[in-house]
């Protein structure tokens, strides 16, 4: 029992990644790769040097945000799968601030940030003000939102932004979010300062549904609508408020990419994914803060290791995305997990 | 700007030659997207296999499935110390930039776009003359007049493609119509045959696309097409490479012709040069028709005629004498329809 | 004696608790025979092993004799052992058939269900118990009494000869439950058995044969209630006596806290159910509001604690009008209000207990300051209340869920009694609790009134109005139409004008 | 007008026989209270078969393989699904969680086999199906031109299995458990109904489903098979089944809904009135119009009730 509430939130994804990795060294075997080279490379991949952990770090970043937006809605009850129309349009807004406005950092930087957050918050008011006035489920709209949002921010690029270019210019130096020193202490990777921004959010996502009213507010209509009305909360309030932040969360992600990895924005022909792989690190971070962050840390080492296997070893690409898929499954099925340790630890005894 | 201080770029020079080893990263797709990646891979394996290498030993790729990986995946090819490193396609414009006033010590070449500094390359290709040829190729073959173009994405380097199509299809033509319409994705194959359904009920008999995995579906609806009614003419236009394959349906086959873009070519030669330190730094180097880095294909003999080919051939050598320019913008095309 | 059903020694655990502890019951074919014991003391558990949800650890079970291992609902279903869950358990969206048949459907020839035949049959049977239930009626749509009748009909129909009812009266109304009675006795009649699980002893003394008691998982044992009396059965139960009489003195009202004039409010789909109603509860006293379900009732209390809007008519508390306020307002203008269903609006059953106690004060001092919850503030409130009013709990980082209905019960009152309302609206505060529990809760509602409180009750208790309130007030089709001293009448006048005869009866206020 | 029709139909149709089939599997899984938004990798499992299987056997089948490869892309499909059958059923995992990993894990093993066999990242062409005109019906006047002539007969299939989905969930036993399941476990459990049996049956239709959607998707429009041959089908299927209401016929109508405005947003550009509306209005056109819908005209669409609990025995 003691066992269960103190270590079971750290064993179950520590053996989940142990098993993922597991069966991802058979498929290796199976499909005739050599499973130790693989794990090498990945290994190396993520943190082979100060280059390679430099990006791992700033691939982490934007996933974190993603990761605090979906969980952010899960705890109350809303499934976000907006994520990725909320990163895009943030993007988009960090970049037309950072391109548009001639100000000193201290200035600029906040402000591009800013809009980025309020681009995803904008994008999130819609479905939760249709979720909370008209009852309209989420989900479909936030799908839908996703849509509007790439081609709508294709289109500015290509008439506002530019005159018909691929991707806008380089944003001032002012609203950046790279830094020199830390980029050449990392080898030249793209490593910035949002995974400060990342982290900051996070502690901000823990004590704002931990330990403030507005976080008691939403877990509680999440739970229970009908008894927060009957205790005087304004569920509907709580219902927009709540895709809003989640929204402002991964606007943020975007404008990371924005201000931090690119400088810019370019034509998408596709979505950046960003979104989706957030539901994945909010659901293996139990959409709790750091678990998110942990999650998301996984993420980005699993998936920037990744690239170095065809190279070093052979492997395709594609086996990560194997592996993550089962480490998810892993963790989702801790039922049976937890079920085994416990007859492990009673024929143990 | 760090290029200034970098012109001692050429440190490669006094490598022996059998050092020399070229590395690609791809856009994403791959190395097998049966498009310019594979073009380019292709290129380098023929120049690798010419100076007895193999991949992996003196050339190699690295394959990219999203925006961010170029990064890594250059920096990767930096560091396991390859002489020359190509990305791939307009979007490793930045990335490759970058990288090369990071790392003045190494060549850097650029294809589908424009880089700076002394230790680069820039090599780019006169699509719209391609375009163009095809595009005197589907006037001479339409029997309704109406032609189709179908865009990935609507942007500068689609826009190539469209403008040389209708500048070419106009030239033969004036009256022809282009139907012109672009899906904003590179891989909705549903799309692309939604819109060659619609064209291909109002009429249009050939459409060009230059539109990746979304001109799938082009093929797709003109093969139905053609399935139903064998008789009906109905062609496609390929992009890139010789896209004869995809137009197989039973006897038939529905591409035209294709507008081939010899990346291979283009960059193999480039390769060669840089080994044979002629590295031409801080160039920009457009392949066209001229450079044999464009091309019609003319593989379906039934459907290019001998007149065609002939037609082709014509409008070729003007290029080429430079007796007419090929526009490659849409407000060139403007200008270049206005003055027929 | 023949015994259809026998539970020999059963013994039942659940991770850290032994529910059933060695429990022997029989029952004899053709009586009704009760299952007595507080809230959690294991009666449910025994049914359900009885009913093949459950296996038991140890023990046996024999029906007609022979020992049966029942370990499906449907080897239960077999052995003609039927079950009316505590819970029902019905489709909502469904019809009463499809909830009838669901598992063992009649087929046409086509393979297709056969819903006309199944309909048919359901009728006679329906017509054959006197159940008058209709067949093609959605589940949604129907009342909680006859939603039982085809909880009832459910076993009917699959053959049971044996059937156990969960506590089955706390959810009816009086002529519910009198309905009920009738029903169960003439189920008897036809040969059937059953086994009745209710805290409520007057139903016992009124309708059983004989009574098996249980307490903290024991079994205590059989006693034949034509040999017994409330007061023993009471004390068995609990193991001590039971004051059943309301201790207080006479009320000494004040001023008026609550002022309802002429009240209009429509129900869910739009149909005037509260129409022109009058109503005053004065500091210190505690009015009883005594009526059938359907009168109005949920719809005032709704409109009075701000959950449902009214379109006309003014409610004013200490003078303030709080018509159409939102809950938060009216909370803060002084209403305490015990829910009636304590699952959908009392508890966030996700939350710890600790949360629960500051449901509606969460954003105050000290609970809160800034916007920034104290912690160490809320679950030392949580646990003072704990201790106060007896909420059996681990501790106050427990999850409501995890509590048993008669405490998590308490922990609302806890929550309501607490915050020192000017008015405390209890609805249905008792039901589903034992009879230990309700004394405590009927304790507690005399106390707020003897600090001057105003408490408006709420039940469809003709008992519990009687004994706790000192005014009662009937409500019938959504208007006050009597309005009676509590020592001055008596279960029969409140039932007559509880069906609307009497109308023009004294002392409507109007 | 019936020009328009004649265009516009026959595209709505191919567009959404795979969504249909998708959603149908969705309403099966849904309704018996497991969520699936794996949708999206059951379709990629489904195109993934189908293209390897007409690849490998075109030759042996002939103009037959198109259909006995989306037999066996249903049926690897189902397999697949029971992946997301015992997460979701036996270990009561979170729905949600095991839908993402059945997304990811279907992807990547496409592609990593792709690459395995083919050694490349996306398969050569296929010939799939093609349209043809519905014998008798196609000669009715007006209507079939319009609705049987050169169609696809998947198409038909489609609204075919959607009218069978119907037919089994509200006419059949089977139907009326698996609605009862999903909304009522404990009272499915208590009635003799096993529980966990018909949510796995429900999944591996789904499976199933998707597979087939997947398929034919790949074999209509397609082609061939690569990273991007499934790009969000499975999410819309997934949007038409809550649109839909959670109802065969509505997800049906849902999906030809979706694609009559896809239909629309590129007939549009040569309608006269429409065609000078900027580009991205059109393409947004699709999406815009159906969250209108949602809001003016659907509204709340509640879920089966215990969708997305595990049901465990003996807890409430
Ligand atoms: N599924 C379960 N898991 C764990 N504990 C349980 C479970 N069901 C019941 N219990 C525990 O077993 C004990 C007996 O519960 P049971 O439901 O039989 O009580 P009861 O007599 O029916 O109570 P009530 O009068 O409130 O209905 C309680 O302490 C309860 O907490
Ligand atoms: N999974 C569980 N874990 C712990 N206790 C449980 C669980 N399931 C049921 N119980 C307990 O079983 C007991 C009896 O449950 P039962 O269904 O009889 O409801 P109850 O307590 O009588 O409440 P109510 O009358 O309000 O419905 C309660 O104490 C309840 O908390
Ligand atoms: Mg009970
Ligand atoms: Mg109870």
């Amino acid at each position: 029992m003691i066992f269960n509430k103190k270590f079971a939130p750290l064993l179950i994804p520590v053996i989940s990644v142990l098993l993922g990795l597991l069966v991802g060294g058979i498929i290796m075997l199976i499909s005739g790769y050599n499973p130790i080279a693989g794990y090498q490379a990945l290994w190396l991949g993520a943190f082979g040097d100060a280059f390679t952990i430099g990006e791992t770090i700033r691939r982490t970043t934007p996933l974190i945000l993603t990761g605090l937006a979906i969980a952010f809605a899960f705890r109350s009850g809303l499934f976000n799968i907006g994520a990725e129309g909320q990163v895009i349009v943030g993007w988009l807004a960090s970049v037309w601030v950072g391109i548009g406005i001639e100000a000193p950092m201290i200035i600029h930087l906040p402000l591009a940030i800013l809009a980025g957050m309020l681009a995803g918050a904008l994008w999130g008011l819609v479905p939760g003000l249709l979720k909370a006035t008209l009852g309209v489920h989420e989900v479909i709209v936030t799908i839908m939102m996703n849509y509007i949002a790439l081609y709508v921010s294709n289109e500015i690029i290509r008439s506002v932004l530019t005159d018909h270019a691929t991707k806008t210019e380089q944003i001032a130096s002012s609203a950046s979010l790279s830094a020199e020193w830390l980029q050449s202490l990392t080898m030249y990777s793209r490593v910035h300062y949002g995974i400060l921004i990342a982290i900051f959010a996070a502690a901000i996502m823990w004590f704002l549904i931990e330990r403030t009213t507005i976080g008691y507010e939403l877990k509680s209509v999440g739970y229970n609508q009908f008894a927060s009305r009957y205790a005087g909360m304004n569920v509907k309030k709580n219902i927009i408020l709540s895709m809003v932040i989640s929204g402002g969360f991964a606007g943020v992600a975007g404008a990371m990419e924005g201000l931090g990895t690119y400088g810019n924005i370019h034509l998408m022909s596709g979505f950046t994914n960003l979104g989706f792989d957030g539901i994945a690190v909010a659901l293996l971070g139990s959409n709790h803060a750091l678990g998110v962050v942990i999650a998301a840390f996984l993420f980005g080492s699993l998936k920037e290791g990744a690239g170095q296997m065809p190279t070093s070893a052979g492997v395709p690409i594609e086996l990560v995305d194997i592996i993550i898929a089962l480490i998810i499954f892993f963790v989702a099925s801790s039922y049976i997990i937890r079920l085994a340790i416990l007859r492990f630890k009673k024929e143990g005894k | 700007d760090e290029t200034a201080d970098t012109d001692n770029s050429n440190a490669n020079e006094g490598e022996d030659s059998s050092d020399f080893s070229v590395a690609m990263v791809t856009d994403i797709g791959g190395v097998d997207d049966k498009s310019f990646n594979q073009s380019a891979w292709e290129g380098i394996s023929a120049w690798g296999e010419e100076h007895g290498l193999s991949k992996g030993n003196g050339f190699d790729y690295a394959q990219s499935n999203a925006p961010e990986d170029y990064v890594p995946n250059i920096t990767r090819m930096v560091r396991e110390g390859y002489s020359l490193i190509y990305g791939i396609g307009f979007e490793l414009k930045e990335d490759i930039q970058n990288l090369a006033n990071q790392n003045p010590d190494v060549y850097f070449g650029i294809v589908d776009d424009v880089v700076e500094g002394d230790n680069t390359v820039s090599i780019t290709f006169k699509e719209h003359e391609g375009s163009f040829l095809v595009g005197v190729a589907a006037a001479m073959k339409t029997e309704t007049n109406k032609l189709g173009f179908v865009g990935g994405i609507d942007s500068p380097l689609i826009n190539k493609f469209e403008a040389g199509f209708i500048a070419g299809a106009k030239s033969i033509n004036p009256d022809i119509e282009v139907d012109v319409q672009y899906a904003e994705h590179f891989g909705d194959a549903s799309k692309g045959k939604m819109i060659a359904n619609d064209m291909y009920n109002s009429g249009v008999d050939i459409i060009y696309h230059a539109a990746g995995g979304t001109g799938n579906g082009v093929f797709n609806e003109a093969k139905d097409l053609k399935n139903a009614d064998p008789e009906r003419a109905i062609w496609v236009i390929g992009v890139d490479r010789d896209q004869h394959d995809e137009g197989q349906i039973g006897e038939h086959n529905v591409t035209l012709t294709s507008m081939v873009k010899r990346v291979d070519v283009a960059v193999q030669d480039v390769a060669q040069l840089a080994m044979d330190g002629e590295f031409p730094g801080g160039e920009q180097l457009e392949f066209g028709l001229e450079e044999n880095a464009i091309s019609v294909a003319t593989t379906n003999e039934e459907a290019m005629t001998e007149e065609i080919i002939n037609e082709v051939k014509k409008w070729e050598e003007s290029i080429l004498n430079g007796d007419i320019e090929i526009p490659y913008t849409r407000e060139a095309l403007e200008e270049y329809l206005d003055s027929l | 004696m023949e015994y259809v059903i026998e539970m020999l020694n059963i013994r039942k655990e659940f991770p850290g608790i032994v529910a059933n502890d060695n429990i022997t019951v029989q029952l004899k074919k053709g009586e009704i025979h009760a299952l007595l014991g507080e809230n959690g003391a294991g009666k449910s558990t025994l049914m359900n092993v009885l009913f093949g949800l459950y296996q038991p650890e140890q023990g046996e079970i024999r029906v007609n004799g022979k020992p049966v291992k029942i370990t499906n609902p449907n080897i239960a279903n077999d052995l003609g052992i039927g079950m009316v869950h505590q819970h029902f358990m019905l489709v909502e969206p469904f019809t009463v058939t499809q909830n009838i048949i669901l598992g063992s459907e009649p087929k046409t020839k086509f393979g297709t269900i056969n819903l006309k035949k199944a309909e048919k049959e359901i009728q006679e049977l329906s017509d054959r118990y006197g159940l008058k239930v209709d067949p093609t009626a959605k589940i949604r749509d129907i009342s909680v009494g006859m939603q039982q009748r085809v909880e009832i009909l459910k076993t009917l129909y699959r053959g049971a000869e044996v059937l156990i009812f969960d506590e089955p009266t706390a959810v009816l109304t009086p002529q519910e439950i009198t309905e009920l009675i009738e029903i169960m006795q003439s189920l008897v009649k036809e040969g059937k058995s059953i086994i009745l699980i209710t805290h409520k002893l007057k139903e016992i003394m009124e309708a059983c044969d004989r009574c098996t008691v249980i307490r903290k998982g024991k079994g205590i044992g059989t006693v034949d209630v034509k040999e017994t009396t409330v007061n023993e059965l009471a004390s068995l139960m609990v193991g001590r006596d039971v004051n059943f009489q309301v201790s207080k003195t006479p009320a000494e009202p004040k001023h008026e806290v609550l002022e309802v004039k002429d009240l209009y409010v429509k129900d869910s789909r739009k149909v005037d159910v509260v129409k022109g109603l009058d109503l005053k509860v004065r500091a210190g006293e505690i009015v009883g509001v005594a009526g059938i379900d359907g009168n109005g009732q949920t719809e005032l209390i709704e409109a009075i604690t701000g959950l449902t809007k009214s379109y006309r008519g003014n409610i004013l508390l200490n003078k303030k009008d709080i018509t159409n306020k939102t809950p938060r307002e009216v909370t803060e203008s002084g209403l305490g209000h015990i829910p009636q269903d304590r699952h959908k609006y009392g508890l966030v059953l996700d939350y710890t207990i600790g949360e629960n106690i500051v449901l509606q004060t969460y954003y105050q001092k000290p609970y809160s300051k800034n916007t920034i919850l104290n912690h160490d503030a809320i679950y030392k409130k949580a646990e003072e209340l704990i201790a106060m009013y007896d909420v059996r709990t681990p501790s106050a980082f427990t999850p409501a869920r995890a509590l048993s209905g008669g405490n998590q019960q308490k922990a609302i009152i806890a929550r309501e009694v607490e915050r020192s309302p000017e008015l405390l609206i209890a609805a249905q505060p008792t039901r589903g609790l034992d009879v230990g529990a309700i004394e405590f809760v009927h304790q507690k509602l005399v106390e707020e009134r003897d600090k001057g409180k105003a408490i408006l009750l709420v039940s469809f208790e003709l008992d519990e109005i009687l004994d706790v309130s000192d005014r009662i007030v009937v409500i019938y089709d959504g208007r006050i139409v009597a309005d009676l001293d509590a020592k001055e009448t008596n279960e029969r006048e409140l039932g007559l004008l509880m069906a609307g005869s009497g109308t023009d009866k004294a002392g409507v206020s109007k | 007008m019936i020009d328009l029709l004649q265009s516009i139909v026959p595209t709505i149709l191919f567009f959404s026989a795979p969504l249909i089939l998708t959603a149908l599997g969705g309403v099966f899984s849904e309704r018996s209270g497991v969520v699936n938004i794996g949708l999206e990798g059951l379709m990629v499992i489904g195109a993934f078969v189908g293209i390897v299987f007409s690849l490998t056997y075109q030759s042996t089948f002939g103009t037959l393989t198109p259909w006995i490869a989306i037999v066996v892309a249903a049926i690897i499909g189902g397999i697949f699904s029971i992946i997301h059958a015992v997460a979701s059923v036996s270990f009561y995992a979170n729905q949600v969680v095991s839908g993402v990993a059945i997304n990811m894990l279907a992807l990547g093993i496409g592609v990593y086999l792709t690459k395995q066999w083919y050694d490349k990242g996306q398969t050569d062409m296929v010939e799939g199906f093609f349209r043809t005109d519905i014998p008798v019906l196609s000669n009715i006047p007006v209507i079939g031109p319009i609705f049987f002539e050169r169609v696809y007969a998947t198409s038909y299939l489609a609204i075919i299995l959607a009218f069978v989905a119907w037919f089994v969930l509200y006419k059949t036993t089977f139907g009326l458990r698996l609605r009862a399941v999903g909304e009522h476990p404990m009272a499915a459990d208590t009635n003799g109904i096993n529980v966990k049996k018909i949510r796995y049956i429900a999944v591996v239709l789904s499976g199933i489903l998707g597979g087939l959607g997947g398929s034919v998707f790949a074999l209509t429009i397609v082609s061939n098979f690569s990273q991007s041959t499934i790009v969000g089908q499975g999410f819309i299927s997934l949007a038409a089944v809550i649109f839909g209401k959670w109802h065969p016929l509505g997800a049906m109508g849902a999906a030809i809904f979706f694609g009559f405005a896809q239909s629309l947003s590129i007939v549009g550009s040569s309608i006269p009135v429409i065609e000078d509306i900027p580009q991205v209005f059109l393409l947004i056109a699709p999406y815009v119009l159906t969250i209108l819908a949602l809001a003016g005209l659907i509204g709340r669409a509640d879920a089966p009730k215990a969708n997305g609990v595990p049901y465990i025995k003996g807890s409430r």
